[in-house]
């Protein structure tokens, strides 16, 4: 059983929204609401969720690129030390800071159009490291041959290379400071099908080669049964499922879930698989319905729905795979994996 | 394999033909070929997908039919639409129109529409939903405003939006995304086209609404009997709605099937490896398989296939040097690639 | 350069496109991916022909304002009340009797009264011809400021007078005050534009960086100043420059009012930058792999910026030229016996001046004319500075 | 809205109070103030004052009070008894001497601004639908010339021509035989003949920078996806022109107009004074000079005034024109 390397624990983050009217007070809009796991060393957990349900903000404030209004997450250094990452003493930041890199979903804007590939890939290890130059030039020279860059070429710019090539390169910068955790958001979502492919391809060799732990955040359900062991599912702030891949595709146990898996497009014309529709659109954060959030669009609410929030607990399929539904066992839901394993 | 083409046409015209279409676009010291010889036919009440990766030219081709190209943009070939309401269009060569002249805008919104990809920017935000449907309608179907109020009305409710009394004077900016895209159908199908040219349509949407999206894109199309052109890069969506497939890589149609053949026996290399590199929802953990390297520039391309460095079946002394020619692997089945030379000459043979 | 969405969309696949062939095979203009920002914005600039020739005559000018002493015959005090309002001068390269000359000269001029209206007016001297020397040596002044000389570009032999501009109503040579002129009417600018630059760039950065609060009260400060009328802000200031003050201390003085009202544009523009980049991912890339933020600022965002910065500097001095002129026209800026172009044009403000004597507006041309070079190359500059965008 | 306009007015006052501040530093900057600069008249005039006779007289004005006291006091008048004090170098009320040049100030800055919209918006589409057509390149070029000229010298170039060709430069607004005759149809005619050259050289510096912004967001909005909408709709080109890229790109013109307006009084000043207009500019050009304080301050004040009640308007004509702010403010 591999340990936990991170512990997230009840993390919030709220934003204030700038109040275009004068004299009125700005609310802040809850975009993370009590989220907590763990993330186990070696694993490769997904995030999964529409756009704003929050699973951007989730990624950078784990690795505190963004600050979380409240919560922690407690990283478990390589020597069985736990810190707490959101606040980490100065010592200690310049210890673990690198230990969780991450790799952006647009690989135009997360590369400095200003800076040398080579600049780029050797920031993180030159304000982390005191190597001399040489060194650098090894390190770099390495990692970009492993990524599948051609090292004759770090001397360009950016803007000299294809979409996939640049996500090559930010998977190299993340790549310099061997860290621990990746935090992979949607780092695959803007590449054409033949590339994103490649890619996948190479961080799964990257993981097996190095051990790297991924949180990886995407909308492409497809892409995440791909890649993950695990899967969690995120509505409206909130992770509403959270189990393993096989038992999350197999057995999903939130109707959010059922409805996210149905909707995915099955390329093969023959499978007419039914799907359930949800109606009406993702709810504003601004303004979250009362009881369970999914409750004006799922199709199985009841009045208890309505008025309780449900927890996140553990199902019928065992201590890994929780739901935050209060008919998690008693719902028969479809998930994807029946379908094809028949054919 | 001609003779077999002519046939097909004296017995039934299909609605659109497009023949040799080619898009170029001047650059700096170069002439990009963006849309390289394409053709293809669309049927009366049909949907037929346009699949290919970011720069394959597809846009451009969809934007063709309508005469809609930037300024920039040379295009030849020959458009034909056929409506079946219309006699007066017959073998009226769309690309020959003044694309400002009136003749095209007869066309335009009323015989063949567009949905484009971002709803937000393809409508107007100054505008209220109700008065950009209304343009449509008073423009091809009645002068009578308040009977085109009625017809936008209930195409509003057609699309599903309901409340449509009242959101018929909202904004744009009122709507979510999913709303907007649903408001850029009605508008399309407001003048009852026969052809509508979607240009991924749900590729800003998340997959719920997409689905919702597609779903009501198809019973639109039971109800309303229109053929639909759908500009996507994804296959999913593809093998959701289309009856027929057309694969474009690098501007030109490199293989042409029913999108059961296209997804149970491709026939290119390049569809392969599109349908090989697609993770499949429900197989599980599993390693895909890559094209390898990346899509050369269309700009002074030598006689040779565009997929020949990428390609894990090319023949060396053939495929970089001679033109591709298509090649009909069964009747409605053709491939661009020399692989499928021979069994040509088998079929025929035979 | 505006494009519909479509061509951008191509246009962008079709550069990435070339990208992946030059990281294949070897290209042609490979060159480009090892070249920085500067260099691609260098090279998108050179093509805009305009801002090209702009650039070069905006150098000459530059040029002219270092060696203005040198190249000016006469200097800023020297007078002749004789020779007041006198026309330009013509080069003569052919005589009386047609003999070509290669070297240049000029006839005396004389002046005599007008028989009716008993006006000055000046006549050629056809007798006496003095021919266009070169270095040849006049009033003492410093080379670059440094190196006392009294060497001068060219000039005739005493005697004589060369006027190739004509000159003002105390028989000054307005050739010379243009090129003397143009030391305060083309520096003015440039120190204004680095000052407001320093205020803008430290509070538009404090602004845009952190944002919040802070930001909220530098906004409202730059609103309020905004708020000002330009214009008779600049009258009620510069009438508060006591007369009769040093040269350079009015000089001084002229360069504070005028950037005090520019640097909150400048602010605005750094603010907005700052902000916008603030939220590249690279930005947020950086700060996780641990970068300091003054690194950041340095590394990330000031490269960033400094193009519009160059940008918005080089439309901001044009402003800044006209400020200049028209304030020293109203007698509000500098005053004789210094000179600028908006001194030499205050001649110009009576129409009977103009009228008789039309060569006062000559000072006009030049202060279009670097107006126009710095529009227009500022213009290039705006096209050229984003070479990553198509 | 009416809520929102009221809430935006309210902020605009502790703003002009600040302004207000500032103007009067600024006024009482110079070294010296009326009192040297009457005595140095009344000595060149040959009647020397005396110091006691100075003193007095400082004393009587309030001027030898500190300059925040002074402030405060003409704050009290203004606001209470809407006196915005004395103008010392006309010996009346700064009001009266404002009164009597704000009609013809305004039939000047109104014509101004007519032209400019009238001439800038037109070329400005033009341009932009015709890009890099000759037509664009000569309106540009003209566009280029009037923001590199200062239009008080194009006032002199014109006026030249004006001299050259007709005889008479046009100065002033009125000629001398219509200066004090009671209103005609010859003095309309004469005062329309004389705003010919202000308008076109007030009006000139603007409408080129109107130009260029009007081109700039033609070319915006023409490439925007909405257009190629309303023309996959079968809209004539014409009639996608004026209701989509023209209507939103008017929009932030339009918002614009605030600002013009106290730009274009101002504008008009250093022209005035060539002119010899009998407008505000130059009166408060004199005022500031002789340094007469309150005469300059209650301009300066009113320019201030007229900016930020031109943004104010700015803004509710923003608001007014996006359904989406328009909307946000429904919602308050």
């Amino acid at each position: 059983m591999p340990e936990p390397i991170l512990r997230v624990k009840d993390l919030n983050k709220e934003f204030k929204t700038k109040s275009t009217k004068l004299f009125s007070k700005s609310v802040p809009v809850k975009i993370l609401k009590d989220i907590s796991f763990d993330l186990l060393e070696g694993e490769t957990l997904s995030v999964v969720g529409e756009s704003g349900s929050g699973k951007t903000t989730l990624g950078r404030c784990v690795l505190n690129g963004l600050d979380a209004t409240s919560g922690e997450v407690v990283y478990v250094t390589n020597d069985e030390k736990a810190v707490d990452y959101l606040n980490l003493g100065k010592a200690d930041y310049k210890k673990y800071r690198k230990d969780i890199q991450m790799i952006f979903q647009d690989p135009y804007s997360s590369l400095n159009p200003r800076m040398t590939v080579f600049d780029i890939i050797s920031e993180p290890l030159v304000t982390n490291y005191d190597v001399k130059k040489k060194e650098v030039e090894e390190h770099v020279a390495d990692i970009a041959e492993r990524v599948g860059l051609n090292p004759h070429l770090l001397k360009r710019y950016p803007h000299a290379f294809s979409g996939g090539q640049r996500q090559r390169i930010a998977i190299a910068r993340a790549l310099i400071t061997q860290p621990r955790v990746i935090v992979c958001d949607e780092a695959v979502s803007a590449l054409d099908v033949s590339i994103q492919a490649q890619i996948i391809n190479l961080l799964d060799d990257l993981q097996t080669e190095m051990g790297i732990t991924y949180i990886f955040i995407s909308h492409d359900l497809s892409v995440v049964q791909t890649i993950s062991d695990r899967v969690a599912v995120m509505h409206l702030g909130r992770i509403v499922e959270l189990a393993s891949v096989d038992s999350f595709f197999e057995n999903p146990k939130h109707p959010y879930s059922e409805a996210l898996l149905s909707s995915v497009p099955k390329p093969d014309p023959d499978v007419k698989t039914d799907r359930i529709i949800l109606q009406g659109e993702v709810p504003n954060p601004g303004n979250p319905p009362s009881g369970c959030e999914f409750h004006p669009r799922c199709p199985y609410a009841t009045e208890l729905c309505r008025t309780e929030i449900p927890e996140l607990k553990e199902t019928g399929q065992g201590k890994r795979h929780l739901s935050a539904c209060h008919y998690a066992d008693e719902l028969e839901l479809r998930g994807v994996w029946h379908a094809n394993q028949a054919k | 394999m001609k003779q077999m083409r002519a046939n097909k046409r004296s017995t039934e015209q299909p609605l659109l033909s497009v023949e040799d279409l080619k898009v170029t676009i001047q650059m700096d010291n170069a002439v990009l070929k963006a849309v390289d010889g394409v053709s293809f036919t669309i049927e009366k009440g049909k949907t037929l997908g346009l699949v290919g990766e970011s720069g394959c030219g597809k846009s451009l081709t969809s934007r063709s039919i309508m005469s809609l190209n930037p300024k920039e943009c040379e295009t030849t070939g020959e458009i034909l639409f056929n409506s079946s309401l219309d006699q007066k269009l017959k073998g009226l060569n769309i690309l020959d129109l003044d694309p400002t002249g009136k003749k095209i805008r007869s066309i335009r919104g009323k015989k063949i529409s567009m949905i484009f990809q971002e709803p937000m920017t393809a409508l107007s935000p100054l505008y209220t939903i109700g008065n950009q449907i209304m343009e449509n309608i008073l423009l091809h179907r009645t002068k009578n405003k308040k009977e085109a109020k009625q017809i936008a009305l209930e195409m509003l409710r057609k699309v599903g939006i309901s409340d449509e009394e009242k959101r018929f004077n909202d904004y744009p900016h009122e709507f979510s995304g999913g709303m907007r895209q649903r408001v850029m159908i009605a508008i399309a199908l407001a003048c009852n086209p026969e052809l509508l040219i979607a240009d991924e349509p749900t590729t800003a949407l998340d997959v719920t609404i997409q689905a919702q999206v597609l779903e009501l894109m198809k019973s639109l199309q039971d109800e309303l009997g229109m053929a639909i052109l759908l500009v996507t890069h994804d296959l999913g969506v593809i093998a959701e709605i289309c009856d027929e497939v057309a694969v474009m890589y690098l501007g030109e149609i490199v293989e042409k099937a029913p999108v059961h053949e296209i997804f149970n026996q491709p026939k290119h290399p390049y569809t392969k490896g599109l349908i090989n590199s697609m993770p499949i929802l429900g197989t599980g953990k599993q390693r895909l398989e890559p094209i390898e390297g990346t899509v050369p520039l269309a700009i002074n391309m030598s006689h040779k296939c565009g997929f020949y460095d990428r390609c894990t079946h090319r023949i060396q002394g053939i495929c970089d040097v001679q033109a591709v020619p298509e090649t009909q692997v069964s009747s409605n089945h053709s491939v661009r690639c020399f692989l499928y030379n021979e069994h040509e000459e088998d079929e025929q043979n035979a | 350069m505006k494009r519909s969405s479509l061509l951008k969309k191509i246009f962008h696949s079709l550069k990435t496109h070339s990208k992946r062939n030059a990281t294949g095979a070897s290209e042609e203009n490979t060159q480009d991916y090892y070249a920085s920002q500067w260099s691609l914005m260098w090279k998108k600039l050179k093509k805009h022909r305009l801002a090209r020739f702009s650039l070069l005559c905006l150098i000459v000018f530059y040029i002219i304002v270092l060696f203005a002493n040198f190249i000016a015959p006469q200097d800023a005090t020297e007078y002749d009340s004789d020779y007041a309002n006198a026309p330009p001068m013509q080069l003569h390269f052919f005589d009386e009797e047609g003999n070509f000359h290669l070297r240049p000269f000029v006839y005396g001029i004389e002046s005599t009264r007008h028989p009716e209206t008993y006006r000055k007016v000046f006549v050629e001297d056809r007798e006496v011809k003095y021919p266009v020397q070169f270095f040849t040596e006049g009033s003492e002044y410093k080379f670059l400021g440094l190196f006392p000389t009294n060497i001068h570009l060219f000039g005739v032999e005493d005697p004589g007078e060369i006027f190739i501009l004509g000159t003002d109503g105390m028989g000054r040579d307005l050739f010379s005050r243009i090129v003397l002129g143009s030391q305060v009417s083309l520096s003015i600018p440039l120190v204004g534009v680095a000052i407001s630059l320093i205020i803008g760039l430290i509070i538009g950065g404090i602004s845009g960086y952190f944002g919040g609060w802070t930001d909220a009260i530098i906004q409202r400060i730059i609103e309020i100043f905004r708020s000002f009328p330009t214009l008779p802000l600049w009258m009620a200031l510069s009438a508060a420059i006591p007369a009769g003050i040093e040269v350079v201390k009015m000089y001084f003085y002229i360069v504070i009012i005028i950037s005090f009202i520019e640097w909150t544009g400048l602010a605005r523009v750094v603010r907005g930058q700052f902000m916008s980049l603030k939220k590249e991912e690279f930005v947020l890339a950086a700060k996780i792999a641990g970068v300091s933020t003054g690194k950041i600022i340095r590394k990330h965002l000031m490269p960033g910026i400094m193009s519009y910065l160059v940008v918005s500097i080089t439309l901001a001095i044009p402003g800044m030229i006209l400020a200049e002129t028209a304030m020293s026209f109203l007698g509000l800026g500098i005053r004789s016996p210094a000179t600028s172009w908006g001194v030499l044009l205050q001649e110009a403000q009576q129409i009977e001046n103009v009228a008789l004597y039309p060569w006062k507006l000559i000072p006009l041309f030049f202060v279009i004319f670097s107006v126009l070079c710095f529009n227009f190359f500022g213009d290039g500059l705006r096209d050229a500075s984003d070479p990553y965008k198509k | 809205m009416l809520k929102y306009i009221i809430k935006r007015f309210l902020l605009v006052i502790p703003v002009i109070l600040f302004v207000s501040v500032i103007v009067f530093f600024v006024i009482q900057l110079p070294p010296g103030d009326y009192v040297t600069h009457y005595a140095a008249q009344m000595a060149a005039q040959g009647e020397k004052m005396t110091a006691q006779e100075i003193t007095e007289m400082r004393q009587n004005l309030n001027l030898d009070r500190h300059w925040f006291i002074q402030y405060l006091l003409w704050m009290r008048d203004i606001i209470f008894y809407f006196d915005f004090g004395h103008s010392f170098n006309y010996n009346e009320p700064v009001t009266a001497v404002i009164e009597r040049y704000m009609v013809l100030t305004l039939v000047v800055s109104t014509i101004t601004m007519a032209f400019t919209y009238l001439v800038a918006i037109p070329i400005g589409i033009y341009s932009a639908v015709k890009q890099y057509s000759i037509g664009d390149y000569i309106a540009s070029a003209i566009g280029f010339l009037g923001m590199a000229t200062p239009n008080f010298l194009l006032a002199i170039i014109l006026m030249y021509f004006s001299y050259v060709n007709f005889g008479n430069p046009l100065l002033g607004l009125f000629s001398s035989e219509y200066e004090d005759a009671a209103w005609s149809w010859g003095k309309v005619l004469d005062l329309a003949k004389h705003m010919i050259i202000p308008v076109i050289v007030i009006g000139t510096a603007s409408t080129a920078g109107l130009i260029r912004i009007m081109r700039a967001q033609m070319l915006d909005e023409i490439n925007k996806p909405n257009v190629v909408t309303a023309r996959a709709k079968g809209l004539s080109e014409q009639k996608i022109l004026y209701k989509y890229p023209t209507r939103a790109a008017l929009n932030p013109i339009v918002s614009t107009l605030g600002w013009t307006i106290s730009s274009i009084f101002t504008g008009s000043t250093i022209t005035a004074i060539v002119l010899n207009l009998p407008i505000q500019g130059p009166v408060m050009y004199e005022a500031l000079l002789g340094q007469d304080m309150y005469l300059a301050g209650t301009w300066l004040l009113f320019m201030a005034v007229l900016t930020v009640l031109g943004t104010l308007i700015s803004d509710i004509l923003l608001a007014w024109l996006d359904p989406k702010i328009r909307t946000e403010i429904k919602g308050g």
